[in-house]
């Protein structure tokens, strides 16, 4: 049909693109982000929302499977790419639209549900391994049993067990958070990185005078995500437009003011504050930890020496785990953009669990 | 104005029988809903405007946060398992029938008095008047039952007392609760 | 459109809230019934009103009543509820049924 | 009781049919220029094709079916949503005469406002998915936070006029527009308005924190009726603060429905802009606010209105 052909065109000009990145794979990532951020295409939130499924990185065995559930899930027309090479990603989003403006395959699911859609497991978004839980009672579509356990104010209510990532947005790459959930408050949690140490970590060999920019960049990223998670898509977006001109070679100098007009609004904002305000996360609170993110931004565009964090330490999953205990979702979300665990750095598979 | 009549009341009845036939606990809620909705059309229907879209409001809400509790406090909320929770079911379905018929017959028996007088041009402003004026009595007890609900569910529902919040000696400045949003 | 049809639905709707606020175990769908029952109260009221006495502002007002009580009816409901279920993780009547003393 | 109005009665029977079409039209200008806001902060170039993009996107694209999943009422509450919000902008004055003209017209709206609140619900509930059912489940906790000062908001308006006909509203503010006499309930009123629509910053229960919340399993039609109805509920529910407190059509020069298009419009627009300075309001801490703020703010200024409305010898 003429009206078909025409919308997929219209549409296939800009796609939402749900990005999984990989642990290691940070280098495309941001490449994509950038790319993506040029085009003006928006990321999707959810597998529902996507158009390209893009994966940045090579998959190992465990998260390969995250994404093929994933792309179960998403809707009809869509695309799925890789990219593993920085150089070709413009590429790759030109050939994913062309398909997605040429997209012929017929729906067979209108008429019934097909039996891909039978494998879609609720909302993890990936990573449901359901397993163990549920006393053995056999549930219709094979969901696990919700438990029985205490909220926070002494009501026996049902817990449900839910994973959290690896496909959420601003999510550290490769994270998945097991959680029991009461309501939305977390009453336990685990957290795993799939196939971590796969990348290379690639932080090692920066050469010194690029590590103000890099570490610039860095901090930009990870306030980006922060405040992507904190609902405030405005300052996010400027934050990664800073770091996309600072990777694309901008002197960190050049952007100094832009830097600094950003980090004060960020701090001005009393709305901010009072969001952040008393949410524990481990030794730092978020709302510390956000100040510390904030002045050593600062310090990266001053031309500051960086602060030497010595030798990089891979992050503490359990602490992270510990930290999420206790909070509400949206809360439990702050915690981890505050930490930000750099999964790059997880070497072997490492797994912490804490009730 | 008949043939809405008829739908309206069919499906006030319909939506009744099916609060206790469906399995989905979130379906019941909404079954009552549509329920109360279709009454609430009745009533606007018989020139109460007011009543009619008060009934919405409320109802609306009502019947949100019962279906929050229900899922709060039964099993399989979704209702992946057939739900049948019954007791003594076919007593009830007798004592109902029979109730039904007891009221039919009284309906259609009885030798209703004929219309008198005519609804005032604005109901809402009569009807204002009416719990302001004549009616201020039971303005003034809805008012009271109200606010004793209000405590009375208060201190049913919570477990925790001034003493758990603010400590032995009530001196605590800010309250010990588990999640802040209370006016502590 | 007779006040006679009107009150049939009403009775129709009581007589399905009163089978459900007797067959029903769990607390919550106990007050679903009782709810249904105020409903078809609500409509006979109203008719009743229209039908018989439109002048004056009698039936107007026991809706509002009727309304409240309904309000009152699920908050105090959920209240004992919650307090049941608290005390011994019971939703069912049949299990509080050691409280008539 | 007002003196009896030179009758401003309701539009023609066809604007039935052109209501939705002017809200879903008012609602895409308002997408895209939120959309062009976001370019620009990205530094990407403006589209102003884009509401038709995504609208076209989203007609061709496969709707979703997720296991155990409650159809009946995911889909009833996607198409509630809409259908409540052109329901409620039946009692906008486009003008000086709205569609339906109704004695009781600002409790109609609130009415169906809520109704779009139930709708969310059953959107979240519907898919049987975690991070669903906690978007739906915030903006219930919320949904009462945000409904009490509305409420006392469109009161406060509905008694400074002594009634509820949304065009009695409006004539009533011939001498002074009543943001001057309520201040508190205008203010009040556009923010629960825009919590209503759960539009930024109380986008929680369709937050990027939980994937889109309650919207999170919705792809193709459904989106598209989801998301169009959030949107036009946002349009209906600030339009109507311009007959509660800035005088309607009332203004020099321009004819009544130009009046009513450029007010709503600047407060539409301010709307979007204050979106952009505020991060997402999470539920726990804004229910703490609305209760114990704004609650007893509105009931104070409704008060103050009161006994204004005394003092002029108003209320018989």
């Amino acid at each position: 049909m003429d009206l078909r052909r025409l919308l997929l065109r219209l549409a296939a000009a800009r796609p939402h693109v749900l990005l999984v990145a990989l642990p290691g794979a940070t280098e495309a990532r941001l490449a994509v982000e950038a790319e993506l951020g040029r085009r003006g295409w928006p990321a999707a939130v959810s597998p529902a929302d996507a158009d390209v499924l893009l994966v940045a990185g090579p998959a190992g065995p465990a998260l390969a499977a995250v994404v093929g559930r994933v792309w179960e899930q998403m809707p009809e027309p869509r695309v799925r790419v890789v990219v593993e090479v920085v150089a070709d990603v413009s590429g790759t989003l030109d050939s994913a639209a062309s398909q997605l403006a040429s997209w012929t395959a017929a729906r067979p699911e209108y008429g019934g549900p097909g039996p891909r859609e039978q494998e879609h497991r609720g909302p993890e978004h990936g990573g449901d391994e359901h397993g163990g839980h549920g006393g053995g009672m056999e549930m219709p579509g094979g969901l696990p049993m919700a438990d029985l356990g205490e909220d926070r104010d002494g009501l026996m209510l049902d817990r449900l067990h839910v994973a959290l990532g690896p496909v959420l947005p601003d999510w550290p790459a490769g994270l998945v958070l097991r959680v029991e959930l009461q309501g939305d408050v977390i009453q336990e949690a685990e957290a795993e990185v799939l196939d971590p140490g796969r990348g290379g970590s690639s932080r090692g060999d920066v050469p010194a005078a690029e590590d103000a920019r890099h570490a610039a960049a860095r901090h930009l990223d990870g306030l980006a995500r922060f405040l992507g998670v904190a609902g405030w898509a405005d300052p996010a977006a400027r934050a990664r437009r800073l770091r996309d001109d600072l990777l694309a070679g901008a002197e960190p100098a050049a952007v100094r003011g832009q830097v600094h007009a950003l980090t004060a609004r960020v701090r001005r904002s009393r709305t901010l504050r009072w969001l952040v305000r008393g949410i524990p996360a481990g030794e730092r609170a978020v709302a510390a930890r956000l100040a510390d993110r904030l002045a050593a931004l600062d310090a990266a565009v001053d031309g500051a020496p960086p602060a030497q964090p010595g030798p990089s330490r891979p992050p503490d999953l359990a602490a992270l785990a510990r930290a999420v205990v206790g909070a509400e979702l949206a809360a439990a979300r702050l915690v981890v953009a505050a930490v930000d665990p750099d999964t790059d750095l997880v070497a072997e598979e490492r797994g912490a669990r804490h009730a | 104005m008949t043939v809405l009549f008829w739908i309206l009341a069919v499906v006030a009845v319909v939506a009744g029988f099916a609060v206790f036939r469906l399995n989905s606990m979130a379906q019941v809620t909404f079954a009552l809903l549509a329920s109360f909705l279709a009454v609430a059309g009745l009533v606007m229907l018989l020139g109460l405007g007011y009543l009619g879209v008060v009934i919405v409001l409320m109802m609306v809400i009502e019947m949100v946060i019962m279906a929050v509790f229900m899922v709060m406090y039964m099993m399989n909320p979704a209702g992946l398992m057939p739900m049948a929770m019954y007791h003594n079911k076919s007593g009830s379905m007798a004592i109902a029938v029979g109730t039904f018929a007891v009221l039919a017959a009284g309906i259609l028996l009885t030798d209703w008095p004929t219309r008198r007088g005519a609804p005032a041009p604005d109901q809402t402003f009569a009807l204002g008047e009416a719990l302001m004026g004549g009616q201020m009595l039971t303005m003034m007890t809805l008012g009271v039952t109200l606010f004793a609900t209000i405590v009375g569910t208060v201190v049913l529902a919570t477990a925790r007392g001034r003493y758990d919040r603010f400590g032995d000696d009530l001196d605590r400045r800010r309250a010990d609760d588990p999640a802040g949003g209370g006016p502590g | 459109m007779t006040l006679q049809l009107f009150l049939l639905a009403a009775a129709g709707l009581f007589a399905i809230g009163l089978y459900g606020a007797l067959s029903q175990q769990s607390i919550v769908m106990l007050m679903m019934g009782l709810e249904l029952m105020l409903n078809g109260v609500i409509l006979a009221a109203a008719a009743l009103w229209f039908f018989l006495a439109p002048d004056g502002t009698d039936g107007p007002v026991l809706i509002v009543v009727v309304v409240t009580a309904m309000a009152i009816e699920m908050a105090a409901g959920f209240a004992v509820a919650t307090a049941i279920y608290r005390a011994r993780q019971v939703d069912m009547t049949d299990a509080a049924a050691d409280l008539k003393g | 009781m007002p003196e009896p109005m030179s009758a401003p009665a309701a539009l023609p029977l066809w604007w039935v049919v052109v209501l939705p079409f002017l809200l879903v039209a008012v609602a895409a200008a308002v997408v895209a220029a939120d959309a062009s806001l976001t370019a620009r902060a990205r530094g990407a170039r403006a589209d102003v094709l884009l509401p038709v993009r995504e609208a076209g996107r989203l007609l061709v694209g496969q709707r979703r079916r997720t296991v155990a999943a409650d159809s009946v009422l995911w889909r009833a509450g996607g198409a509630v949503l809409p259908v409540a919000a052109v329901l409620a902008g039946v009692v906008l004055p486009l003008g000086l005469r709205p569609v339906a003209d109704l004695s009781v017209g600002v409790v109609w709206f609130n009415a169906m406002e809520v109704l779009a609140w139930a709708a969310v619900w059953m959107v979240g509930w519907g898919p049987n998915s975690a991070l669903g059912l906690v978007g739906g489940y915030r903006f219930v906790a919320q949904g009462l936070a945000y409904e009490l000062p509305h409420m006392f908001a469109i009161i406060t308006a509905a008694l400074g006029a002594e009634s509820l006909r949304p065009t009695d509203i409006v004539a009533a503010q011939r001498g002074l527009w009543f943001v001057v006499i309520m201040p508190v309930a205008f203010v009040v009123y556009l923010i629960s308005a825009t919590a209503m629509a759960f539009w930024g910053p109380f986008d929680a229960p369709v937050g990027r924190d939980v994937a889109g919340g309650a919207a999170a399993e919705l792809s193709g039609v459904d989106r598209l009726v989801f998301a169009g109805g959030r949107r036009l509920l946002l349009v209906v529910a600030v339009a109507l603060a311009v007959p509660l407190f800035l005088g309607g059509g009332a203004g020099p020069w321009l004819p009544a429905w130009l009046w009513v298009a450029v007010k709503t419009a600047v407060l539409l627009a301010l709307v979007l802009l204050v979106r952009r300075r505020f991060p997402t309001i999470r539920a726990d801490r804004f229910t703490e606010v609305a209760w114990i703020v704004l609650v007893p703010l509105t009931i104070v200024q409704a008060l103050v209105v009161a006994l204004l409305v005394l003092n002029r010898g108003g209320a018989g």
